[in-house]
Order: C-alpha cells, then structure tokens, then sequence
C-alpha cells in the first residue's frame, strides 16, 4: 500500500531505539511488523510470540509507550502519523531486544499463593455450584486471565515498590478467595496481606485500563482489601 | 568445536503443553525425590496448543453416555485405524482425569444449573460430551497447570530448544537430550534416567495452519534421526474455517470455530452463492473434512475471495445476536479488522492437527528404553481422524500416564546413561550448518515450502500432485542447506532458529508425502482424487515409517482389532446409535 | 511528558492524591508553627495573617483548601471503591472528588476576597 | 512495604480526619470572611475544651496518617533503603505531634491560664 511505516524498535546491544521502514499492509497487527522486520530487515532482532491470537500471553511490549498483546493490536489502531515506537514490556528484565524475562511475574504469582488448594481428589465426585451463585460469579469474573504481564506493565506501584506482587497475581488470588472448591483461603490472605501484599496497590488503574481481555484487577484487589481488613477485624469471612 | 554444557537429571521432560505438564505434575507426585526438569522452546505454560484449545475436552460423565460409546465414536471417526488400546485407555482415563482436572487442579469447567458438569455438543460425536470453559478451554487447563508446576519442586530450563535425541553407544537406549539454550544461543546436553517427548507435532508445513509458532515438528524429526517408527503420518487434519487475512498477517489460518457454522453460519463464494450443499446434503454442518474439501474445490473452480479463499457469513442471524453468541470470535475478528457479527470474513482449510507420530504403547513406551512419548507427537490413538474434543483428552491422559510410568520406572534405573558422543557431535554440526553460509533471507523458503505442502500434499491428494511434492522438497532440502545466517549473535537468534524450524519442516513434510503416496485409499483426513473409496475396514492397514539411511521406509501394517472389529459394537443391544438431538 | 501508559483518569487521580498528600504533609508543620506563634509571639501572628490580605498569598491558600479538600475526597473515594461493593462508575467518582474540591475551595476563595 | 497494619492505620486515621478536616473547612470559611485576626481566632477557640479535642485528634491522626503516606512515597518515589523508612516515618510523625500539639496548646489552653 501507499507509504511505509517509520517504526522505531528497542535494541538492546546499543540500548536505543533503531530505525526501520516497513511496508504498510491492510490487515497488519504490530507482531506483524516485528516479524517483517526480522524476517526481511534485521535477522538478528529479537522478540516472542507463540499463539498468535491472544491466547498465550506471550507476546506483549510497549508499544508508542503503552503495553499491549502485540498479536492483537492491529496497526491501524496504534499508529501515529505514521510512526511507531516499539519496546520491551515494562517492570520486567530485558533477555534480549523485545523479549523480557518474565520470571519474575511467575514467581510472584505463586507468592501469592495463586495456586489451587484442593480438598478433594480425582476419585471423589465433583463439587456442584450454580454457576449464578454470587460466589461463583465472583470468582468466574477474574478467571479469564492469560498472565499477558500487560497489567503489570501498566502499574506504577509494580515500578516503584519491587516487592509488590502486581495486578495479575492478585487477581488470581482473589479469584482462589471465591472458589468454594479451594481449601487455602487463611494461606492466601496472609499471602495478600505481606509486604508486597494487595496494599500496596495505589488504584491506578492502569490494570484494568490495559487488560486486553477487559479484566478488572483493580476490582479484585480492592476485594482483597476488603476481605484482609474484615480479616483484621476478625470479622471473618465475607 | 562448540563447547556444550552438560548437567544431569533424572526425568526430562520436552514441552509444557498438556502433556508435558501433567507429566511433571504427575511425575512429581509418583516420584518426589526424583530430579524433574522440564524443558521447553518458548516458556512454560504459554507455548504450544493445548492453550489454545477452545472447543473443550470429550468425556463421557454418564447421563446416558458411557466410555464404551465415546470409544465407538473414536474408533468410528478414526476410521478404524486406531489403536484400540490406546483410544480405549483414552476414553477410560479421561473421566479420572477430568474430576482431576476439576478437583486437583482447580481448572473452572462451565456448570449447568443444577451444578452438574455442562456438557456440549461438538461434530462427529453421537453424545454432547464436550466439557468446556467457555470458548477458551485450553487456557484453563493450561493456566491451572502451569500454577501446579511452577509452585512444585521441578527445574525448568524455558527458551530451550531440544535438538537431538543422544542414545547410548549400542543405540539401544537414551542417554539424553542435546538442547539450544536459545537465550544464549549455547548448547546444553542433559543426561536423563527417563525422557518424555511431548512436543505436541503441530503441522505448520502448510500455508495455512492453526498452531502456535513455536511447534514446528521438531520432536517427530528428532524421533526419525534416531531410529524410532513413525506412524500414520500422511493423516493431517485440516480445520474448514481458518482466518483469512492475506499472507503478511500471522493471523491467517488461525481458527474460526466450529460453533459458528453449527448455529447457523454459512459459507458462501464470491458468486454470493451457498455452495456447500453442491457437495453434502449436510451442506454447511458437514463435517470437518467434508467442509474443507468443498472449500477447497471451489478454490479450485476460482471462486474465490480476494484473498483466494471463500467467506462465512454470519449476519443473516442478526448482528447483535451473533455479538452476544460469539463474543470472543467477534472480538478477534475486528482486532484484524473484520466485521464478523454484521459483514463477512473470509476463511480458507487450514492444518490443525497431525494424527501421525511415533509409534508407543498404552503406555507411552517406545521402542528407545527410556524414551516416552505422549500428546500430539505419540500416534495411533485417532487412526486417520481425531474428533474435536479428544486431542485435549489425549494429552491431558497420556501426559499423565507417563509422568507415573516415568516416575515409578525412574526407581529401578540406578544409574545415567553414557551418550554416543559421536551422534552428540553430528548434531552440533547439523544444527551449526547454517553458520557457515553466507546469510540469507530465510522466510521466502518457508512460503515455498508452505506453497508446496499445501498444493500438492493438502487437503486433496493426488499421485501425481504427490510425486510432484516430494521432487519439490528434495529442492526444498538443497537450497536449505545453502541458506545462511550470520553467527554474530547467537543469543535470541530467532533467525537460526527459523532455519532449524524449516529443516524438521521438511523433514517431516517428506514423510507425510511418501506416506500419503503410498496409502492408496481414502480415509478420515486423508484423501486421493484417484482413489476415493475407502476400502475394506476388515483389512485395513495403517503405514509406518522409519529411517533408512537418508531417506524414509514406508510400510504397511494391519490394524490389530484388539477389542471391536469393523461391523462389530461395543454398545449394548438396543441403544441407539445416536442420542444427539434425543433429549430435544 | 506524562508517559503515554499513565494517561488516563484514574492515574491522574491518583497523582493528585500523592502530590496532595505530599504537600499537605510538607505544609502542615509550617502552618503548626504559625499557629503556635498565638503562644510565643502574638504580634507576629496577626503580622502573618496580614499577609493573608495578598492577592497571591489568598491564591496559595486557596491551593492549599483545594488540595486538602481534593486529598480527603480522593481518599473517600478510594475507602469507597476498596470497601463498598465495587461499582463500575470509578471513573465519574474520581472526576466528582475532584469537582468537590473545586467546589469548597472555591467558596473559601469567594468569602475569602469578598 | 505496605502491610496490613500500617494500611489500616492510615485508613482509620484518614476516617477519623475527614469530618475533623470538613469542620475544619467550614469553620475558615466562614472566618475568612471579612479578613483574618488573630484576636479573632483566639477569642474562638481559647478556653475551649470543644476546640482541644478537636484540633487535638487531628493532630494525632494527621501525625500517623502523613508519617505512613511519607513513608511510601520515600521509598516508592525516591527508593529510600528500607532500613533508612522507619526512621523517616518516626520522625515525621514526631514533628507533626510536637509541632502540632504546640499549635494547639497555643491556639486553645495557653491562654486560658490552665
Ligand atoms: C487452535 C487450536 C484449537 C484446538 N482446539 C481443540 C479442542 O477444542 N479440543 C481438543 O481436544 N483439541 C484441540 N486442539 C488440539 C490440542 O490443542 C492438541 O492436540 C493438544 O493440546 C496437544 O498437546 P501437547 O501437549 O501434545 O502439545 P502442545 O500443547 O502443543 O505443547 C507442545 C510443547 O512442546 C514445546 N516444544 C515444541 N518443540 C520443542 C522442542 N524442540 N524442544 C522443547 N520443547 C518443544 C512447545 O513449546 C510446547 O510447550 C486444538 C489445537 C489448536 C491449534
Ligand atoms: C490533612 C492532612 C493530611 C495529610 C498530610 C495526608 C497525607 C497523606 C500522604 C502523604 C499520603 C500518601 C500518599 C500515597 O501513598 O500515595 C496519604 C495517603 C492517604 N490519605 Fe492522606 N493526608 C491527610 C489527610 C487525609 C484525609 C483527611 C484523608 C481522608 C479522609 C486522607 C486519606 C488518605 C488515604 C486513604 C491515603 C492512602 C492513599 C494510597 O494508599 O494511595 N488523608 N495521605
Ligand atoms: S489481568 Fe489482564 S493484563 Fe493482567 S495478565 Fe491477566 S490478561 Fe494480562
Ligand atoms: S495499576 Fe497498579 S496500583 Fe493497583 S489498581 Fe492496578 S495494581
Ligand atoms: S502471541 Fe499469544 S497472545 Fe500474542
């Protein structure tokens, strides 16, 4: 199509942002652009990807300052007179060019006891619930989570405060909160309640501003909250 | 020479996709003071396809419906190809393992008012049995998974690329597994008690293909190079409805889901005309290989889209209704920028699944002492077609399955084993032979290695069109092995690794075409114009592959009809083939 | 200069909160002085409050009520969104905080300068 | 950083203050007018146990509330050394309390001849 695109891509070995022209295409989403960069213009540009379609949660960066899923960010939607800045996802360790570790994130979701604690086994038969049970819904509200990073990307309170556990992994948690199946609820609010506990979540926002899939983290750590400060009372639970 | 870290464990696992996870989980709980590393080519959890699963998993949970029957629908599907042990296994041990997944795992299955499981529809089956979240099944199960692994005692070594299997000196067991550490661009040899392989195929030889880009039959190439048998492996699975967006988006060929055309979906050509019923009273709700061929004969007859395929409407059903119904497929839609709810989107067939794989047992044993396979890259369980809803099922079970027989046979293994060194270096080399080139644009091989697949061993096959292929794939081979990249860098260097994508790409795609050449039939997924029956199921046979020196031995074996035989049912007397559609 | 990830409401609620918070806490030990003054030296008080005759010294007063008035409804609001039931409408209830203050700290200014 | 018991601290100190803090505005409100006089002031609140209890609380809570909104922000903005926090925070809260109650006591008993 008509003119190229001017896109500016993080280079880690030069640590600056380098220059290239790509040709505009209809239907043209920024991992499109990366790869065409890697594939026809630089061979040695590094980044990740896996599904392709939103599912992976792998492919995250910034892109014109903001972290998206690349996958599924169309260019249309992003571009800015005809220029792009692409970068390394926020608050996570560069491995190389456009791909972070992600380690971090993964370690700080099982920090917060984002795992299932079963009370039952594969030979008992299955809890029934109602799937409109407020509990249910509750729980069902945060699930949809592809551990994208983006939210933690977006997050100032992750920048300043190392500790803090970030959006994603609390919203797990909270999730585990309203599962009636699970059978760690004390563990987990402790978890919550730690250094890096849901209370150094400022309420930026930014979470549920960039969540690709319209979560709401925010939502679900304010929950946290609440369900740590009943806690401190000694209300029990809500 | 390059030098090669070396580190030993005692079960190694290749791959996080369902297999690969419950493998560990299970190995872990079978074997807790077993060293498990589990080593991945993206990172742990998100790569691979189980994540992308949408559909949902096949178990029968009773209600009317019983293994026996889910079994007869396998085994019908498969065209009687399958290994009966095997799919029976699957059928059994999935209802273990689906209260496992619900009770252990945490996973969030969707609910019918009454509490109880809920259970749909999905083609090919004569029982809603499909358990599902939503349309984004896979990324619960996976989710669910990956919290399991990452908070237990097991090594993970991500961004590691498996690139030769290391027997021992008689080559009559493992001794490890020789590894790119992408991040560094380093090799990494692993000597293990047990390997698991469960890289999970994935045909992305073909111009249009659904999985996730980091599945390029790395292990299947890997399973070939050492010896072990390869079977049924010209049954590729081709999904109707894959995206089409033009070549320059990755989002091409990812799928479109099934629901669409069951609820009312229809497939139109440029001409604006319904074609699908010029091939199959069904028309639109026909099955998965009925649909594709019809598409891709219209393709041929050129009435095609402008991106050479056809379109699927869904307006007609009113926009809304189609926003409300199919919230997910919407959104993805118009993130590429197409209107699905209220316009048209054009598809085209694309490569879903491979049914093919090494050759094991009930027991994900092979013929390599040590050496396990589950997933998508252990064959046999679907014959010559896998019903949607049972790929999922198969991981999720055999993964498990291994992860125990791994674990209680990790006991009896006392000490590593030592590698041929010899086979450790033609590795290296191998992997190491497009440094030495000048550099080059590696893509436009990979279109035409795609273009190549897709014309003459796609949807619809011929001899001629096959022979065709193969000549097209030895060229392929030559101007790969000219192909350069630039050894500056070697850490992240996607770009080598797109060339060792394209070399197991076309060492696989060679033995898909000297199989599909010789299966002179037409069964499930595989099709030849020249020979459109499907022959005798009392004598069917499947092929099996295997190295012979630089090229493939295909052969022929007969299916062993260990529990039912063609014309035979394992359901009782008086049930109902069917009871879809009984309880409306 | 805002970076691109921040620019939306809630942050922007939220940096008004730090910020008014932060200068609230650097104001208030001088404003204690002041007062304590009523102890030490009477006459340098009613100096001071003089001084609240300036133009300029009512603007900075009147940034002071705002941002006191802005950091109590900002921190209702958050006491809100974190302990009633969450309500999807944070948005409007940032932009009323910040309405709110404007609307008391205006009044001072007018009775203030009338 | 932040845990449980701090964060409660500060919301329960924060609630005490607002109506502390809307009393606090109405009353200068309505005092601005017409111009500020120490006499004035002193005349209010002198002698009066009300006022003691009143300005009195919000120094107490203002004290706690600011010492843990500073703490955060000195090691979330300026990455202050952990061990480096509880100090700041003490000291912030002791310069409120001292500064603070000396404002009050001047503002309410000095006066008064108690
Ligand atoms: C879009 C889509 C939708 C699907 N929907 C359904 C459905 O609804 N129901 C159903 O039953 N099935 C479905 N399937 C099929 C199903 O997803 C797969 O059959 C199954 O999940 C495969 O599991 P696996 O564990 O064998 O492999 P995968 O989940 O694909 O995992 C493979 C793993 O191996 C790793 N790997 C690859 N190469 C190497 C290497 N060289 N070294 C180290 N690691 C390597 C990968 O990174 C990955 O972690 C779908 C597939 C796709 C693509
Ligand atoms: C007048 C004196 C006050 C001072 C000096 C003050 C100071 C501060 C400071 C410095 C912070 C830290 C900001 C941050 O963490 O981002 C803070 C936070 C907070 N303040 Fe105040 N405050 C005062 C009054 C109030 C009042 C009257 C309220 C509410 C009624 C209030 C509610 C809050 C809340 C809820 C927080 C937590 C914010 C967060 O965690 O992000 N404050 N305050
Ligand atoms: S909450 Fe949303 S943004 Fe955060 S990791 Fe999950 S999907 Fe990504
Ligand atoms: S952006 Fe961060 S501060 Fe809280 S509301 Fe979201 S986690
Ligand atoms: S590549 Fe998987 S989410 Fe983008």
């Amino acid at each position: 199509m008509s003119q190229d695109l001017s896109v500016s891509v993080w280079r880690s070995e030069t640590n600056a942002f380098q220059e290239f022209a790509v040709p505009a295409q209809k239907n043209q989403t920024i991992l499109d652009v990366v790869s065409w960069i890697q594939a026809n213009s630089d061979p040695t540009l590094s980044y990740r990807f896996a599904c392709r379609v939103g599912m992976c949660g792998s492919c995250a960066m910034m892109v014109n300052g903001e972290p998206r899923w690349t996958c599924r960010t169309h260019v249309k939607k992003v571009l800015k007179s005809n220029n792009l800045e692409i970068g390394p996802l926020r608050n996570l360790p560069v491995v190389k060019d456009l791909a972070t570790d992600m380690d971090p994130f993964f370690d700080k979701w099982v920090e917060a006891k984002g795992v299932f604690e079963s009370t039952k086994t594969r030979h008992d038969d299955m809890e029934p619930i109602i799937p409109d049970a407020p509990e249910r819904m509750a729980a069902s509200a945060a699930i949809e989570c592809i551990n994208c990073a983006v939210c933690y990307a977006a997050c100032d309170s992750v920048s300043g405060n190392a500790e803090y556990l970030g959006p994603a992994a609390l919203n797990r948690a909270w999730s585990l909160v309203n599962d009636v199946r699970d059978g760690a609820y004390e563990e987990r609010l402790e978890a919550a309640s730690g250094a890096g506990g849901c209370h150094n979540c400022h309420s930026q926002g930014g979470c549920t501003a960039y969540c690709p899939n319209e979560l709401n983290p925010s939502a679900s750590i304010a929950g946290l909250k609440k369900e740590t400060s009943r806690n401190w009372f000694g209300w029990g639970r809500s | 020479m390059m030098t090669v870290e070396r580190h030993d464990t005692d079960i190694l696992i290749l791959g996080s996709g369902g297999a690969g996870l419950f493998a560990a989980l299970h190995a872990q709980q079978t074997a807790p003071k077993a060293r498990i590393t589990l080593a991945v080519k993206g990172l742990v959890g998100k790569s691979g396809c189980t994540r992308m699963v949408q559909g949902g998993y096949n178990v029968s949970l009773g209600r009317g419906d019983s293994v026996e029957r889910h079994f007869m629908d396998t085994i019908n599907g498969g065209k009687w190809l399958p290994n009966q042990d095997m799919a029976w296994k699957l059928c059994k041990l999935a209802v273990e393992r689906i209260h496992e997944l619900e009770n252990e795992v945490g996973c969030f299955f969707d609910r019918n008012s009454d509490g109880s499981l809920h259970q749909k529809a999905f083609a090919g089956q004569t029982f809603d049995r499909t358990v599902h979240k939503g349309d984004l099944t896979g990324i619960e199960i996976i989710s669910r998974l990956m919290e399991q692994v990452l908070s237990r005692p097991i090594d993970k070594l991500q961004e590691h690329r498996a690139i030769g299997l290391i027997p021992t000196k008689d080559g009559a067991a493992i001794s490890g597994v020789l590894f790119i550490d992408m991040r560094t661009g380093r090799f990494r040899f692993i000597r293990a008690k047990t390997v698991l392989m469960a890289t999970g195929g994935g045909p992305t030889m073909y111009k249009y293909h659904t999985p996730s880009g980091d599945k390029t039959m790395d292990g299947l190439a890997m399973a070939l190079r050492a010896g072990l048998q390869l079977r049924d492996m010209e049954m590729v699975q081709f999904h109707p409805t894959g995206l089409l967006a033009g070549d320059h988006t990755r989002m091409t060929g990812t799928v479109l889901e099934e629901g669409l055309r069951g609820a009312g979906g229809e497939l139109h050509n440029s001409h604006g005309h319904r074609f699908m019923f010029d091939y199959d009273p069904k028309g639109d709700r026909a099955t998965r290989d009925v649909v594709s061929r019809g598409i891709y004969a219209e393709m041929r007859k050129n009435n095609i889209s402008p991106n050479g395929g056809v379109y699927i409407s869904m307006s007609h059903l009113g926009p809304e209704n189609v926003r409300n119904k199919f919230p997910g497929m919407v959104k993805r839609c118009a993130d590429s920028g197409f209107d699905l709810a209220a316009g048209k989107v054009e598809v085209v067939p694309t490569a879903h699944y491979f049914m093919g794989g090494v050759v094991v047992d009930e027991n994900t044993r092979t013929a390599m002492e040590g050496f396990y396979v589950a997933g998508e890259d252990a064959g046999g369980a679907h014959g010559s077609n896998r019903l949607g809803g049972n790929g999922v099922a198969n991981s999720t079970v055999y993964g498990g399955v291994a992860g125990e027989v791994m674990g209680q046979d990790v006991q009896n293994i006392t000490a590593l084993r030592d590698p041929d060194e010899t086979v450790l270096e033609e590795e290296i080399v191998r992997a190491m032979r497009p440094l030495s080139n000048k550099p080059t644009l590696i893509q436009p091989l990979r279109t035409k290695l795609q273009n190549a697949m897709w014309e003459d061993v796609g949807v619809m096959r011929t001899a001629t069109g096959l022979r065709r292929g193969a000549l097209a794939l030895d060229t392929i081979d030559d101007e790969l092995m000219m192909l350069g990249v630039d050894d500056g860098n070697l850490a992240f260097n996607l770009t080598w690794h797109d060339w060792l994508n394209l070399r197991s790409l076309t060492d696989i795609s060679k033995t898909i075409t000297a199989a599909a050449l010789t299966r002179e039939d037409s069964r499930g997924a595989h099709f030849r114009e020249d020979f459109p029956e499907a022959g005798a199921m009392e004598t069917s046979t499947y092929t099996l592959a295997k190295r012979d020196g630089d090229s493939v031995k295909i052969t022929q074996q007969e299916v062993d009809f260990t529990i039912v035989k063609p014309g035979e049912t394992l359901l009782a007397d008086g049930e109902p083939e069917t009871l879809v559609g009984a309880a409306q | 200069m805002i970076k691109p990830h921040r620019n939306h409401p809630l942050w922007f609620a939220f940096l008004l909160h730090r910020v008014s918070g932060v200068v609230l806490a650097l104001f208030l030990p001088v404003h204690f002085y002041v007062l304590a003054l009523a102890l030490t030296d009477p006459a340098g008080l009613n100096g001071f409050l003089s001084l609240t005759e300036n133009i300029w010294v009512k603007i900075a007063e009147f940034g002071l009520v705002f941002l006191l008035a802005a950091h109590m409804l900002g921190g209702l609001r958050l006491m809100a969104l974190e302990w009633l039931p969450w309500s999807d409408r944070q948005k409007t209830f940032a932009v009323t905080a910040v309405a709110g203050a404007f609307a008391i700290s205006c009044s001072f200014f007018l009775s203030a300068v009338q | 950083m932040l845990t449980t018991r701090l964060y409660m601290l500060q919301r329960i100190t924060a609630l005490v203050m607002a109506p502390l803090v809307l009393g606090h505005l109405a009353v200068m409100i309505y005092a601005v007018q017409g111009g500020l006089d120490a006499a004035e002031i002193l005349s209010r609140t002198q002698g009066s146990i009300l006022w003691l209890v009143f300005y009195g609380s919000f120094v107490a809570a203002v004290s706690i509330h600011a010492a843990i909104g500073v703490r955060v922000v000195a090691f979330e903005v300026l990455g202050l050394n952990k061990r480096i926090l509880p100090i700041v925070a003490w000291c912030v809260f002791l310069a409120l309390m001292i500064l603070g109650l000396r404002a009050v006591y001047a503002v309410t008993l000095s006066g008064a001849g108690l």
